[in-house]
C-alpha cells in the first residue's frame, strides 16, 4: 500500500525553539529539597557575615553599634524577615527530612509532612513578621 | 551536549566520613532547632526586638555564662553543619579537580577562622571596656 | 564482570571477528540458563537483541510447574501424563518424562540461585493450581505451579541475569543475530556436509557487522507471536532465530500449532495469567453464566487453554458475548477479594486498572483469547541438538526455549510448562554444548561470512521502495487474526496464504526511511518483517495441510482429531525457489512420528 | 462447537472520539546534529491509547527515523523509560487520557545518561552501578542437595517490594543528585542491593553495606523522592534507601 511517500527525514518541521530539555517536574519532595538547599546556602553565607559583625564587639562599642545599626534600617528589616523565613523553613524541613529518614510512616507520608512544614512556616511567620516590622518601623 | 561523560573517574574506596557527616547533620540539626530558635526569639521577639540590639544588649547577654555557652555551641554546630552542607553542594556541582579543591579549601579555612574568632570573642569579651561612653555599655557597668 | 568492553580479535573490511567456544543467541530464560551452564565450562558469549532483562520471559506471570508435592500429593508421572494429554497426545513422551522429572531440580536450582518463590507456612516453596494440571491422571486439579506472586517469569529472568552477573558471563547486548554461518566441509570421503561455524550479528549502536566464530551455537530466541495482531507477545518477538534456521534450509516442526491464551485483555491482548483462574476466578458470558461448566464439567475454568479459548470464541460467536459489541467475555475476580488480588495477583490487577480502567476488585474484566505461544519451532532431540531431518543431528547446533520444538508441548502447551521448558532444556543445551566443544576444533569460516547479511541490509537500506513496513505488517497481522487464529478453515487459510503471497511481493519494495548507521531500528523492523512473513507463511501452509482439529489447531471444517492420519509431527522444509510468491513452490512438508512411551492416545475430556 | 466463525458482523457502535494530539519530541541524531532539537508531530489518538502508541504511529506513518526502545508494551520489560511532560515514565504505561492534550506533550530522553539518539541513552553506566552492588544471592553454606532453603512467609515478605524492579532506570535518571555528575550509585542499584541485603538466605549483606557506605553510596541520597514518584512498579524506593542507610549504621540488615 504505497499510501504515502516516505516523508523526508532531513527537513524537520520547525518546532518551538527550545534547545534545552524541559525542567524536571518533580513534586513536593524535590521542591522541598531545592528550597532546603537554597535556604541552607543562604543561611551559611549570612552566618559568615553575622559572626564577623558580631566580632566587632571586640573592637569597640562604637564600631559594633554602627554596624548593628544598619540591621535596624527598614530595608534590612525586610531582609531579616526573609532570613528568618529561610531559617524557619530550613529548620522545619530539616526535621521533616530527619523524620523521613528514620520513621517509615513519615517516609510514606512525606508529602503531607511537607504541607505541614509549610503550614507551620506560615503560622510562625504570621507571628513573627508583624511584631518584627512594628519594631523596625516604630521609632 | 547533554551527555555527561561517565565515569569521570573510577569510584574511590577506603574510609570515608560520609556516614558520620550524615549523622552529624541530623544530630546537629535537632540541637540547632532549639539553639537557633532560642537565639532568634530572645534577640528579635522579646522587648523591642531588633531595635534593642546594641553593644549593651550583647554585653548584657554574655555576662551570663549560660548565654556564652549557648552561643558558642550554636556557633560550632551551625558552622560545621553549614560547612558540611556546603561541601555537599560543592561536591554536587563541581567536578573533582582544582576548582573543587580550592572551593573546599576556602570553606575549611573560613570555617576554622570563624570558629576560632567567634569562640575567642565570646569568651574574651570585655563587657565594660575602659574609656567607652557609659551610655553604650550594659547597665551593670557601674562607671 | 559482565561487560560490553570486549576484546576484539580483528577487524577485516569493517567486519569485526570474534571467537568463542560457544555462542548463545538470545538472553531470555532459555539463553541465560544455558549461559549459566556454559560460562564456567567454555569460553561463552551471549548475543541478544535486547538487554537481557528486557526479554519476554519477564512477562510470564503464573508459575512454573514441578511435582514438588509441597502442599499436596503429586508425582512427576502425573505431571507427564497431564503434559501428554494437554498436548493432545502429539507430545514426544520421552521428552515429556524428562521435562517432568527434571522439573523438580530445575525449580530447586532456581531457588538456590536466589529466586524468591512464595512460601508455604512451613517455609517451603508454595504451589498453586493451573490449567490442565491434575492429580492421578485427571481426577482433580492439583497444586503444582511454583510461583512468585504473579511475576514468576520476571523473577526467573532477574535471577538468571543475576547469576550471569555473578559468573561474569559476556553479553553482547543489542546485537541482532541475522545469519547462521554454515561451512561446507568435506568429510574426507567425498561427501560434503554443512557445519555451523558461527553467527553474523548487527550491532544496533553502530550499525557494524560482527562475525562470531564458534564451535557450538545455541539458539534461544523465543517466539514469534507478532505474526498475529492480538498477542501477549512483545513487539520484539518476531521469530528471528526460527527464521534464520528456516532460511538455512533446516526444517521447522509443528508450526501450525499456536496457542491462544484465553484471558488476554479484550482488544489489547495483554495477558491476565491463568493463575487468576487458578486462584478461583471465573469466566462468565454476557448473562453472567459460568459457561465453562457446560464444556468441561470436571475442571471447568481450569481446562487447558485450547479448550477454554475455543469455548470463549464459541460463546461470542453464538451471541452470548458481553460488552457493547458483544465481542468479549468476562473474567470475574470480584469474589476473590482485594486481599488475594493485591497479594497474589498484583500485577494483573494493575494491568486491568491501567489499560482498561476496570478494577478487578469490583468489576469483571473483559477478556478474549490472545496469541500467546508457539508450540512449534526448531526441531531438537532431548539433548537440545537441532535436527536436520527426523533423526539427523546438526553437530554443534542447539536450540532451547520457545524457539525450539522438542516436542514437550505437542499441539497445546500446558500453562507453567514453558518456564519449565526453558530451564530444563536451556540447561541441557548449555551442558551438552560444553561437552561438545571439548571434543572438536573450530570449523573454518567460509570466505566473507558476512556477505549474505551485508547484501540483505544494503538492499533494504538502499532500496527506493515505497511500501511502508508498518502497513505490510499490519495487514499480515490483521489477516492472521482473521484467518488463522483460534478457528481455521481451508477457505480462511487459503485466503491468508494468498494475502501473504501478495505481501511478500510487496515486501521486496519496502522503504527504509532511516538511512543512518546508528541505532537504526527502522532498518531492523524491515528485517524482522521479513522473518514474520516467512514464518506466517509456514504456519498457514502447515495448518492448511493438517486436516483435523487437535490442541491449538482447530479446523472448523475438520472438527475431530484424526489419529489415523495426523498423529505425527509436521516437518516443513524450505526448498526450491525461496523468493517465489507461491508457498507451494518453496515449502515442502513431511511427517515425523510421535514418540509414545506410556500413554496411548485417548479422547481428551476434562 | 464446529459452527463458530470469527466473521461476526460487528454490532453498530457509537464511534469513540479521537483527538489530534501534538507531540513535541526532543530529537538528536549524532551523525547530523550537534545539539538536540525539538520536533513536533500531530497524531490522531484515542484517549485509551498510550504514548508508546503515539511514538509507533509517528515512526510507522510519519518518520521512520524516530528512534526509541520498546519491547513488551505493558510495563514489564523496562525498555521505554522516558521523560514525558517533564516526568520520567514508561511510554507504554502512560495513557493519553491522563495527560493534558490541550497542550503539546513533551517527550524526551531520560536525563543524566549519555544521549545516543533521539530517545535512546547509553544504559551501560546504569548497569555498571547495578553490577557493583553484587546483585546475586551469596549464601555461606550450600543448600541441602535437592532441597530449597527454608524461608518463612514473613522473611520472604521483608524484601518483596524491591524484587519488583525491572531495571528501567526511571528512578536513577530522575534523581537530581545523579544528574549532577553521574557518579552516585543511584536508587536502582540501591534497590537491587536492598533486595539481597534483606533476604534471609543471603550472608553477604555486610559486603554490600560496605559498598554502599561509599562516598557515592546511600549518603548521597537527599530524599527528594523523585525516584519513588517515577518508579513504574510502585516500589517505595526512598523507603528502601532509608532502610539501607539504617542497616549501614547498624552494620547489619
Ligand atoms: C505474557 C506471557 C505470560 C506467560 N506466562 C507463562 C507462565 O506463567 N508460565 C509458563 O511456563 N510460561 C509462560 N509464558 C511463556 C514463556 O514465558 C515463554 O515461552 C518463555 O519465557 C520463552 O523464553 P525464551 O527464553 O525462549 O525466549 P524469550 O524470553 O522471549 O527470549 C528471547 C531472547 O532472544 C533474543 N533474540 C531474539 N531474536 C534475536 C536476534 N535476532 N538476535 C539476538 N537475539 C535475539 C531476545 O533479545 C531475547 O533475549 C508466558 C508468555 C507470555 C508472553
Ligand atoms: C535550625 C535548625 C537546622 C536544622 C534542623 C537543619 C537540618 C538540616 C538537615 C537535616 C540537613 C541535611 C539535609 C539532607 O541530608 O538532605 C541540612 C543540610 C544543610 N543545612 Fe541545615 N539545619 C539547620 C540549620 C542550618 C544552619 C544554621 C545552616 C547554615 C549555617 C544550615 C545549612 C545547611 C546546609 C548548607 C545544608 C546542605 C543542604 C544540601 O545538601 O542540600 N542549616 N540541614
Ligand atoms: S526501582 Fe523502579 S524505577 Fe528504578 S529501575 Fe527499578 S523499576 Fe525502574
Ligand atoms: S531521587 Fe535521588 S535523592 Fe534520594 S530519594 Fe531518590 S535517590
Ligand atoms: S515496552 Fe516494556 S516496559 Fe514499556
Amino acid at each position: 500500500m504505497p499510501d504515502s511517500q516516505a516523508r523526508t527525514l532531513t527537513a524537520p518541521t520547525p518546532a518551538k525553539e527550545r534547545p534545552g530539555g524541559t525542567l524536571y517536574r518533580g513534586r513536593e519532595g524535590m521542591w522541598s529539597w531545592v528550597l532546603h538547599r537554597i535556604t541552607g546556602v543562604a543561611i551559611f553565607f549570612f552566618l559568615l557575615v553575622h559572626i564577623l559583625d558580631t566580632a566587632l564587639v571586640r573592637v569597640s562599642p562604637e564600631a559594633y553599634n554602627a554596624v548593628i545599626g544598619t540591621y535596624q534600617t527598614p530595608i534590612m528589616g525586610l531582609g531579616e524577615v526573609a532570613l528568618v523565613g529561610a531559617i524557619v523553613f530550613h529548620a522545619f524541613n530539616g526535621i521533616r527530612v530527619i523524620l523521613v529518614d528514620f520513621w517509615a510512616w513519615a517516609t510514606r507520608h512525606q508529602k503531607l509532612l511537607f504541607w505541614i512544614v509549610i503550614g507551620l512556616w506560615v503560622i510562625v511567620m504570621l507571628g513573627f513578621t508583624p511584631r518584627h516590622l512594628i519594631n523596625v518601623f516604630s521609632h | 551536549m547533554t551527555a555527561i561523560p561517565f565515569p569521570d573517574e573510577p569510584r574511590r574506596r577506603g574510609t570515608n566520613w560520609e556516614k558520620w557527616g550524615w549523622i552529624y547533620m541530623r544530630i546537629s540539626g535537632v540541637v540547632l532547632v532549639v539553639l537557633v530558635f532560642g537565639h532568634l526569639f530572645v534577640n528579635l521577639m522579646v522587648g523591642e526586638g531588633v531595635k534593642a540590639i546594641d553593644f549593651g544588649f550583647v554585653g548584657g547577654k554574655w555576662a551570663d555564662p549560660f548565654w556564652q555557652w549557648w552561643d558558642v555551641t550554636m556557633l560550632w554546630l551551625a558552622l560545621i553543619h553549614g560547612a558540611n552542607g556546603m561541601r555537599t553542594v560543592v561536591n554536587d556541582y563541581t567536578k573533582p579537580g582544582t576548582v573543587q579543591r580550592i572551593l573546599k579549601g576556602a570553606l575549611l579555612a573560613s570555617v576554622v577562622v570563624l570558629i576560632v574568632l567567634g569562640t575567642l570573642v565570646v569568651f574574651t569579651f570585655e563587657p565594660c571596656p575602659a574609656g567607652s561612653p557609659a551610655d553604650l555599655l550594659p547597665s551593670f557597668c557601674a562607671a | 564482570m559482565t561487560t560490553e568492553n570486549h576484546v576484539e580479535t580483528k577487524v577485516v573490511d569493517g567486519v569485526h571477528y570474534h571467537q568463542y567456544d560457544i555462542v548463545i543467541v538470545g538472553a531470555g530464560g532459555a539463553g541465560m540458563r544455558a549461559a549459566i551452564e556454559a560460562g564456567p565450562g567454555a569460553k561463552t558469549a551471549v548475543i541478544s537483541k535486547l538487554y537481557p532483562t528486557r526479554s519476554h520471559t519477564g512477562a510470564a506471570q503464573g508459575g512454573m510447574a514441578a511435582a514438588l508435592a509441597n502442599v499436596e500429593e503429586d508425582s512427576w508421572e502425573w505431571h507427564t501424563f497431564d503434559t501428554v494429554k494437554g498436548g493432545d497426545y502429539l507430545v514426544d513422551q520421552d521428552a515429556a518424562e524428562i521435562l517432568a522429572k527434571e522439573a523438580i531440580d530445575a525449580v530447586i536450582d532456581l531457588e538456590n540461585m536466589g529466586l524468591p518463590f512464595n512460601r508455604t507456612p512451613e517455609g517451603k516453596i508454595d504451589q498453586r493450581r493451573f490449567g490442565g494440571h491434575t492429580r492421578d491422571h485427571g481426577k482433580a486439579p492439583v497444586r503444582r505451579a511454583c510461583y512468585a506472586a504473579d511475576r514468576t517469569g520476571h523473577m526467573i529472568l532477574q535471577t538468571l541475569f543475576q547469576n550471569c552477573v555473578r559468573l561474569g558471563i559476556e553479553f553482547y547486548n543489542e546485537y541482532y543475530a541475522l545469519d547462521l554461518v554454515m561451512t561446507e566441509v568435506d568429510a574426507g570421503d567425498g561427501t560434503i556436509s554443512r557445519k555451523p561455524s558461527g553467527i553474523v550479528a548487527y550491532e544496533l549502536a553502530t550499525g557494524e557487522l560482527h562475525v562470531f566464530q564458534a564451535k557450538a551455537v545455541i539458539f534461544a530466541t523465543g517466539g514469534f507471536g507478532k505474526i498475529y495482531k492480538t498477542t501477549s507477545n512483545a513487539h520484539t518477538l518476531t521469530g528471528d532465530g526460527v527464521g534464520i534456521i528456516w532460511r538455512k534450509g533446516l526444517p521447522l516442526e509443528d508450526m501450525e500449532f499456536f496457542q491462544f491464551h484465553p484471558t488476554g485483555l479484550a482488544g489489547l491482548g495483554i495477558l491476565l495469567t491463568e493463575g487468576a483462574r487458578g486462584e478461583g476466578a471465573i469466566l462468565r458470558n454476557a448473562s453472567g453464566e459460568r459457561f465453562m461448566e457446560r464444556y468441561a464439567p470436571t475442571i471447568k475454568d481450569l481446562a487447558p487453554r485450547d479448550i477454554v479459548a475455543r469455548c470463549m470464541v464459541q460463546e461470542v460467536a453464538e451471541g452470548r458475548g458481553a460488552g457493547p459489541h458483544k465481542d468479549y467475555v468476562l473474567l470475574d475476580c470480584t469474589h476473590l477479594g482485594a486481599e488475594v488480588l493485591e497479594t497474589k495477583l498484583p500485577d494483573i490487577t494493575e494491568f486491568a486498572r491501567t489499560y482498561l480502567g476496570v478494577d478487578p476488585v469490583y468489576e469483571p474484566v473483559p477478556v478474549m483469547p490472545t496469541a500467546h505461544y508457539a508450540m512449534g519451532g526448531i526441531p531438537t532431540n532431548v539433548s537440545a541438538e537441532v535436527l536436520s531431518d527426523n533423526t539427523t543431528v546438526v553437530p554443534g547446533l542447539y536450540a532451547a526455549g520457545e524457539c525450539a520444538c522438542v516436542s514437550v508441548h505437542g499441539s497445546n502447551r500446558l500453562g507453567t510448562n514453558s518456564l519449565l521448558d526453558i530451564n530444563v532444556f536451556g540447561k541441557r543445551a548449555g551442558r551438552n554444548a560444553v561437552e561438545y566443544v571439548k571434543t572438536v576444533d573450530f570449523t573454518p569460516l567460509p570466505e566473507d561470512p558476512a556477505a549474505f547479511v551485508r547484501g540483505m541490509l544494503d538492499q533494504l537500506r538502499d532500496s527506493n521502495g515505497t511500501e511502508r513496513i508498518a502497513a505490510i505488517r499490519k495487514e499480515l497481522q490483521d489477516e492472521m487474526d482473521k484467518g488463522a487464529q483460534v478457528f481455521r478453515t481451508d477457505e480462511s487459510l487459503a485466503h491468508v496464504t494468498k494475502v501473504i503471497a501478495g505481501l511478500r511481493e510487496r515486501y521486496r519494495n519496502v522503504a527504509v526511511q532511516d538511512k543512518g548507521k546508528r541505532f537504526n531500528t527502522d532498518l531492523l523492523e524491515a528485517v524482522e518483517l521479513g522473518f514474520l512473513l516467512d514464518l506466517a507463511e509456514v504456519v498457514v501452509y502447515s495448518a492448511r495441510n493438517r486436516e483435523e482439529s487437535r490442541g491449538g489447531h482447530m479446523r472448523d471444517d475438520f472438527p475431530n482429531r484424526d489419529d489415523e492420519n495426523y498423529m505425527q509431527h509436521t516437518m516443513a522444509y524450505l526448498s526450491g525457489d525461496a523468493h517465489s510468491s507461491d508457498a507451494a513452490d518453496h515449502i515442502r512438508l513431511d511427517w515425523k512420528p510421535v514418540t509414545v512411551t506410556r500413554y496411548q492416545p485417548m479422547e481428551r475430556k476434562y | 462447537m464446529s459452527t463458530a466463525t470469527l466473521e461476526q458482523p460487528p454490532a453498530e457502535a457509537a464511534p469513540i472520539e479521537s483527538f489530534t494530539v501534538t507531540f513535541l519530541i526532543r530529537r538528536f541524531d549524532p551523525d547530523v546534529d550537534t545539539e538536540p532539537r525539538w520536533q513536533d508531530f500531530d497524531v490522531e489518538m484515542y484517549p485509551t491509547d498510550r504514548v508508546l502508541d503515539a511514538l509507533h504511529k509517528i515512526k510507522w506513518e510519519q518518520d521512520g527515523s524516530l528512534t526509541f526502545r520498546r519491547s513488551c508494551a505493558h510495563g514489564i520489560c523496562g525498555s521505554d523509560a522516558m521523560r514525558i511532560n517533564g516526568r520520567n515514565r514508561l511510554a507504554c504505561k502512560t495513557l493519553i487520557k491522563d495527560l493534558d492534550i490541550s497542550k503539546p506533550i513533551y517527550v524526551e530522553a531520560i536525563k543524566g545518561l549519555p544521549l545516543e539518539k533521539d530517545l535512546i541513552v547509553d544504559m551501560e553506566p546504569f548497569f555498571a552501578s547495578y553490577r557493583e552492588v553484587q546483585p546475586f544471592l551469596q549464601p555461606k553454606t550450600a543448600a541441602a542437595p535437592g532441597k530449597e532453603r527454608v524461608q518463612s512467609v514473613a522473611e520472604r515478605a521483608r524484601f518483596d517490594d524491591t524484587t519488583k524492579c525491572i531495571l528501567c532506570a526511571a528512578c536513577t535518571s530522575s534523581c537530581p543528585v545523579f544528574w549532577t555528575d553521574g557518579q552516585y550509585f543511584g536508587p536502582a542499584a540501591i534497590v537491587n542491593a536492598h533486595r539481597f541485603i534483606f533476604d534471609s538466605r543471603d550472608d553477604e549483606a555486610k559486603v554490600r553495606l560496605d559498598i554502599l557506605n561509599d562516598k557515592e553510596g546511600v549518603w548521597r541520597c537527599r530524599t527528594t523522592f523523585n525516584c519513588t514518584e517515577a518508579c513504574p512498579r510502585g516500589i517505595e524506593v526512598t523507603k528502601a534507601i532509608a532502610e539501607v542507610k539504617q542497616a549501614v549504621m547498624r552494620g547489619k540488615p
